[in-house]
């Protein structure tokens, strides 16, 4: 008796799940990034060859669970014993982990490993307890060197900048929400002032630690305009869930004008 | 002679009640002192998960002794988020370390191990003592977090480094109470090294005679194999734990990179590696994960003949060469929970290779469970619908690993409650299902008595069911995104999934009461139960060839002799490995 | 049983008796307290406050009502007032100096404080209050060492006030939000009567008992100023003070 | 049910660890005769301590991990001189290497018969335990000499390594004094196990290979 209970809600269960994951009851927001639809290739294909495996091992389990349960009599081995099992398992599973790993690497090496476009715009993320701040670099292209000493948030210094003694400086723009462009290459550098933190943007399909004494680059394109955003996934403090910003992509002229707008406001 | 005394006084039960059952060197004390002390860890843990789980689906509902407990970090009962993310370090810490690696490991291992090999005890009782008594230092001082101002820390169980090494700048709990958990991480690593050391000699050395490897019975084999791993990951962990100790009470920058900047003040550190941590840490961490696993996977083996009525399909070896392979794989692929973190592209790939190449041994190990049921008499006393669960479970659990073993699907679900439930069901509560398992199987053993069956399956049910839809909940809201750790919800994004967060909850309430049927159901036979016979499930191990429970000394003073290998079954048929009896089944 | 709560009542109608007689002898003679006005102006142009950018928190744009917001290091009314500067007597106090019985509120609002710059004695009790929608941490960060202790704690939005006193004397503990890095304020513990300039620069010290001190004005971007006074028996002083900006 | 009794099964005697080979007897006898003693088996402390010199090694690998990686990745890393007492150190450690080998030698010839008086061993032993304290002695004076210096835990990565590494390798190294200790006690009473002093040597001689390698790593300006 307990056998076919057990049997089926196994099944259930089974079931259950995969009508979730297949009918998306809760799933991934729409992709606005040139890389993401390698990564949601890659996660569909995955769902494939992991789903196939742990419904047929569900299955298996509850069948045999049904069929033996209770029963008596002379018990029997599998034929063959345990030889197609692992010869199963290491070419079977190791297949689909080796055209996972394969597959996967591609996927990976599209996004990681490509260089980032010269032409890219570069914009400095900064990460601190418990916001993030951006700076462009303004009309001169050069970003001012920070001095970390002089970090002062009551004065709306973010980033430590000393625009009176470097001349680098004086045009930055320092924001609180990203602006870029829709359909340019970004590349921002990563860097922290405290802890570590993090930055995921669920539409961009991009997840990137801030690492403390590290600068990471990460580069994207957006193709998509709109306004999303920024979480923090690295546990930093008390503030961890409330820690985020917002992206904003827009169109080349109203980036311009938002850009402009914000160098008003320094 | 003083050499005579020592060997009289190993043989003769100590007299008085300390040194019998607090100072015992008894291995059978000390293993009830572990499984009480994760017992009381255990319902530690679930209350605060509790209390997370209700503030996360109803933050406006005030927690009634919650207010009480922690007037500083709870007002009225409304948690703040700094006393969520300590709720939720504790939580990790104490089910990790003094649950998940105490029970199946230490408790049930130090119980039965030294049994199963025809030993006395264990071969260093007197080590055997202090690593119980230090663990329970490490777990008073944890503990003590929660009864000092500021409260425990609130930098997870990772501890991830600045966070956790720069002090009380880094925000509240980060001052003493950070520093009591690197203490009493410490302790434990302490405790757990002279444990796996026990452990390996007790296996290596004292085994009766007969006792070949090939004979060892398969729980033995997986707790000698884990003793192995924890022996060389500990090892790792403590001097991390050393050098956070140092950066945080020294002055040292190990962990501390130059230039932090908290509350606009400078920092006087320079040069520290935040990833060197990561690593350190994670070169433990990865290991531990099947260190909690590993116990699991031997129990559910050990069950599984006794109430299938046959062997294992393999024999003892492909279980056993599995459980090797998923041991020696678990140190290289500690990479792989550092996918966003900043390591170079390159080594992502490198580590991930081996991330989904360890599923190979957890897939014959799968295999193995699932195909000895063919042709198999299932007899579903409660242990046995617990290492059935537990497969289950471990099917579950492993599959969300092929998400999170490659670096691009994990760059979209890494720190989404897609982790979480992944390893709840891989190493939390399959490891807690087999520690169930162990414990209604060798519960009339250890106590002489045995527990109720009906309130056993009524608590496996509620416990099965109720897993599922907590943890199966947790992987698809972290498909939809939905970040972990978050004491709160306040995105755009998460807010819709809040009737998810609802059920979870309800779910987690009612599969936390399931837990006092069991409280009841143990403690209740303990005194109530019917008595028990030496051999009541008609298994073959050398802890059923003596008494319930088992003397001072387990065999009376009878030295065994062992003729077969563990897995004699054949219906109702079985034969002792004690037994001079031909082999039935061929093991 | 019944006796048993007569003899307590009266007991305790007694010591309620005993402790009122005790507290209306003052240790003080209760003599005609003076005051001194004044008003603090800044002499020159003030620098220009930066806008803040609250996007981070759209709750914060909620409370406020849609009124931006902006920083608070020189604010100066339309006649030159300068706001925020607490005018307080740092010499001539002698002997037991009475602590204000009322407690000052210390409010979060539309994810700033108010006020910016709030005055306390040591031992007068401080309410915090956070009438935002949001959660905001509250991170005093005294001098080490000074006698008052830091702490870092947060304040759901709408939660209970909080209820803090400071022990010692110090000029200008800064107090953050890290979960809003923008929002910043000094609480300034200062023994004695002391007042904190409004809008249009001026200020009140009631309660001033006679006698000739040093007062002194300080602020958070000008440092500090002093003159003498002589406060006669409840008679009005009044006290200016003109900063020169940078 | 099958009734064919069986013989108990041959104990493989070449390979101890692959055989169950009854040691749930294998306790040391009763009288406590040295010469009795020494025909025991393999006793658990000697694996005990090759498992648990596995454990030490593992550790410093860590720390050593951790200082390549801490040098490697800094700007910070500032060389410093050793003391040169570590050099006097090394050779007080060294010899009481040899020492210990050689009271080991002679106990061995004690329970063969060969020697008959205790007392030359023991004087060997009291040298080891001299030299080792030396050697604790000798590392405070180092940490002395560094501290005049002004160089402290936390002045730089390489001082903090100085202190860190040599303070946790002197911790073992009186762990193995006390072991030195017990072994010379059990030595008065006549009761020592030899696999009791091979095992303490072992991790003796282990723990001078160690400070060996400590101190080329130290000296070594990666």
């Amino acid at each position: 008796m307990a056998g076919k209970v057990f049997a089926v809600v196994v099944v259930l269960v089974t079931l259950v799940t995969a009508y979730c994951v297949v009918t998306h009851v809760w799933w991934m927001p729409v992709d606005i990034s040139v890389h993401g639809p390698k990564i949601d290739h890659q996660i569909e294909e995955t769902i494939l060859v992991a789903g196939l495996l742990f419904i047929a091992g569900q299955i298996v389990l509850a069948s045999f669970v049904f069929r033996y349960g209770g029963a008596t009599g002379k018990p029997k081995q599998i034929p063959g014993g345990a030889k197609p099992l692992v010869i199963f398992a290491f070419v079977l599973v190791g297949t689909e982990v080796l055209a996972l790993s394969f597959i996967g690497s591609k996927a990976w090496g599209a996004v990681y490993f490509e260089a980032p476009d010269p032409s890219s715009l570069r914009i400095d993320v900064q990460a601190g307890q418990f916001a993030y701040y951006f700076r462009y670099s303004g009309p001169d292209g050069k970003f001012g060197p920070l001095h970390p000493e002089l970090i002062n948030e009551g004065n709306q210094n973010y980033f430590g900048l000393d625009p009176d003694h470097d001349p680098d400086a004086k045009d930055d723009i320092v924001t609180a929400e990203i602006g870029i462009p829709v359909n340019k290459p970004i590349l921002l550098t990563l860097h922290s002032k405290d802890v570590g933190h993090s930055f995921y943007v669920r539409e961009l399909r991009v997840q990137q630690d801030f690492v403390p004494g590290l600068s990471i680059p990460v580069h994207f394109t957006a193709i998509q305009t709109g306004r999303y955003e920024i979480v923090c996934t690295q546990l930093c403090g008390l503030g961890h869930y409330n820690m985020k910003a917002y992206l904003s992509v827009l169109s080349q002229s109203d980036f311009d004008d938002w850009l402009k707008k914000q160098a008003a406001m320094q | 002679m003083a050499e005579t005394q020592v060997h009289a006084a190993h043989h003769a039960p100590s007299q008085g009640f300390i040194r019998k059952y607090v100072f015992s060197v008894d291995h059978k004390i000390i293993g009830i002192q572990y499984l009480t002390l994760s017992m009381v860890s255990a319902f530690i843990g679930m209350a605060l998960s509790w209390a997370m789980r209700i503030h996360l689906a109803y933050p406006d509902f005030r927690i009634p002794i919650l207010g009480w407990l922690s007037p500083n970090g709870a007002p009225n009962g409304l948690m703040t988020p700094e006393y969520y993310l300590s709720l939720m370090t504790m939580h990790g810490t104490i089910m990790a370390f003094f649950v998940l690696t105490a029970a199946p490991f230490a408790g049930f291992g130090n119980f039965v191990l030294p049994i199963q090999v025809g030993a006395a005890d264990m071969a260093f009782p007197r080590l055997n003592m202090s690593s119980f008594w230090v663990t329970f230092v490490g777990f008073l001082l944890a503990a003590a977090t929660f009864f000092i101002p500021d409260g425990p820390p609130l930098s997870g169980w990772t501890a991830y480094a600045p966070l956790s090494a720069v002090g009380s700048v880094a925000g509240p709990g980060q001052g003493l109470g950070q520093t009591l958990w690197v203490l009493s991480i410490a302790m434990f690593c302490v405790a757990s090294l002279m444990g796996a050391l026990n452990f390996i000699v007790t296996t290596l050395d004292m085994r009766t005679k007969g006792l070949t490897l090939s004979r060892l019975p398969l729980s033995t084999w997986a707790w000698f194999i884990d003793a192995w791993v924890s022996l060389l990951a500990f090892a790792v962990l403590l001097p991390c734990g050393l050098l956070l100790a140092l950066d945080r009470l020294g002055g040292t920058s190990f962990f501390i990179p130059g230039g932090l900047v908290f509350n606009d003040q400078l920092q006087p550190h320079s040069g520290g590696s935040p990833l060197l941590f990561q690593h350190l840490f994670w070169f433990f961490g990865h290991p531990e994960v099947y260190i909690i696993i590993l116990p699991a996977f031997g129990i559910v083996s050990h069950i599984f003949p006794t109430f299938i009525r046959k062997p294992l399909v393999g024999g003892w070896k492909v279980i056993t060469f599995a459980e090797i392979a998923v041991g020696t794989l678990s140190f290289v692929v500690w990479g792989h929970h550092m996918f966003v973190s900043g390591m170079s592209p390159f080594m992502a790939m490198v580590f991930s290779v081996p991330t989904l190449f360890i599923t190979i041994p957890s897939v014959i190990a799968v295999l193995v469970w699932v195909f000895s049921l063919y042709g198999a008499n299932i007899r579903f006393d409660t242990p046995m619908l617990y290492s059935l669960g537990f497969v289950s479970l471990f099917i579950t659990g492993g599959i969300g690993g092929f998400f999170l073993a490659q670096p691009s699907t994990d760059s979209y679900l890494h720190a989404t409650s897609f982790v979480v439930g992944h390893f709840h069901f891989t190493m939390g509560l399959s490891a807690i299902f087999a520690t169930f398992a162990g414990f209604y199987y060798w519960y009339p053993k250890i106590f002489g008595r045995t527990m109720n069956e009906k309130l056993g399956k009524l608590h496996f049910w509620l416990s099965f069911v109720g897993v599922y839809c907590v943890f199966i909940t947790l992987h698809l809201t972290g498909f939809a995104g939905s970040v972990r750790r978050y004491s709160a919800f306040v995105d755009d994004f998460m807010i819709p999934l809040m009737p998810a967060q609802r059920f979870m909850t309800i779910s987690a309430l009612l599969l936390g009461a399931a837990q006092f049927i069991f409280l009841f159901n143990a403690i209740w036979s303990r005194f109530k139960g019917p008595k028990s016979s030496d051999n009541p499930w008609g298994a073959t191990t050398l802890e059923w060839a003596t008494t319930s429970p088992p003397p001072f000394d387990n065999f009376g003073g009878r030295q065994l002799t062992v003729y077969h290998g563990p897995m004699e079954y054949d219906d109702e048929a079985s034969v002792m490995q004690t037994s001079p009896e031909a082999s039935i089944a061929g093991t | 049983m019944k006796t048993h709560q007569r003899i307590g009542a009266t007991v305790f109608a007694l010591l309620l008796i005993v402790a009122g007689l005790l507290r209306s002898t003052p240790g003080v003679r209760a003599t005609a307290m003076g005051q001194v006005t004044g008003t603090v102006k800044l002499d020159g142009p003030a620098p220009h406050q930066k806008p803040i950018d609250m996007s981070k928190d759209p709750s914060c744009a909620q409370t406020r009502g849609g009124a931006p917001a902006s920083g608070e290091n020189v604010v100066v009314g339309t006649d030159g007032g300068l706001a925020n500067v607490v005018v307080y007597i740092s010499q001539g106090l002698n002997g037991d100096i009475p602590v204000a019985s009322k407690p000052v509120t210390f409010e979060q609002k539309g994810c700033q404080y108010v006020p910016h710059v709030v005055a306390v004695n040591p031992g007068q009790h401080m309410t915090i209050l956070n009438d935002d929608k949001t959660m905001h941490n509250i991170h005093p960060d005294p001098k080490p060492g000074g006698g008052n202790n830091a702490f870092n704690k947060s304040q759901l939005g709408g939660g209970p006030s909080l209820d803090v006193t400071w022990t010692a004397e110090e000029i200008a503990i800064p107090v953050k939000c890290n979960v809003h890095p923008w929002m910043h304020a000094f609480i300034v513990v200062v023994k004695g009567p002391n007042g904190v300039s409004g809008g249009n620069g001026s200020f009140k010290l009631e309660n001033v008992p006679p006698g000739t001190y040093t007062l002194t004005a300080w602020h958070e971007t000008y440092g500090t100023q002093s003159q003498k006074v002589t406060v006669a028996e409840g008679k009005p002083v009044t006290a200016d003070f003109t900063f020169k900006a940078k | 049910m099958a009734t064919t009794v069986y013989e108990p099964p041959q104990v493989e005697r070449h390979l101890p660890y692959y055989s169950g080979k009854g040691g749930g007897e294998n306790r040391a006898p009763a009288g406590g005769d040295l010469h009795a003693v020494e025909d025991r088996p393999l006793d658990p402390a000697q694996t005990g301590i090759r498992v648990a010199l596995g454990a030490i090694t593992m550790s410093f690998a860590a720390l050593t991990s951790a200082m390549i990686v801490r040098q490697g990745t800094a700007l910070d890393w500032r060389h410093m001189t050793l003391p040169s007492v570590l050099y006097l150190n090394t050779i007080a450690l060294l010899v009481s290497s040899i020492t210990l080998e050689v009271s080991r030698r002679r106990v061995t010839d004690y329970a063969r018969g060969v020697q008959t008086q205790i007392s030359i061993p023991m004087l060997w032993l009291l040298a080891t335990l001299t030299l080792g304290l030396l050697f604790v002695v000798g590392q405070s004076v180092a940490w002395l000499k560094l501290r005049a210096e002004g160089l402290y835990l936390a002045s730089n990565p390489n001082s903090s390594f100085f202190y860190l590494l040599t303070g946790v390798h002197a911790t073992h190294v009186l762990g193995g004094l006390l072991a030195l200790v017990y072994v010379i006690s059990k030595l008065r009473r006549a009761v020592l196990r030899r696999s009791t002093f091979a095992a303490a040597a072992q991790y003796w001689h282990f723990m001078g290979a160690l400070w060996l390698y400590l101190l080329l790593l130290l000296w070594a300006k990666l």
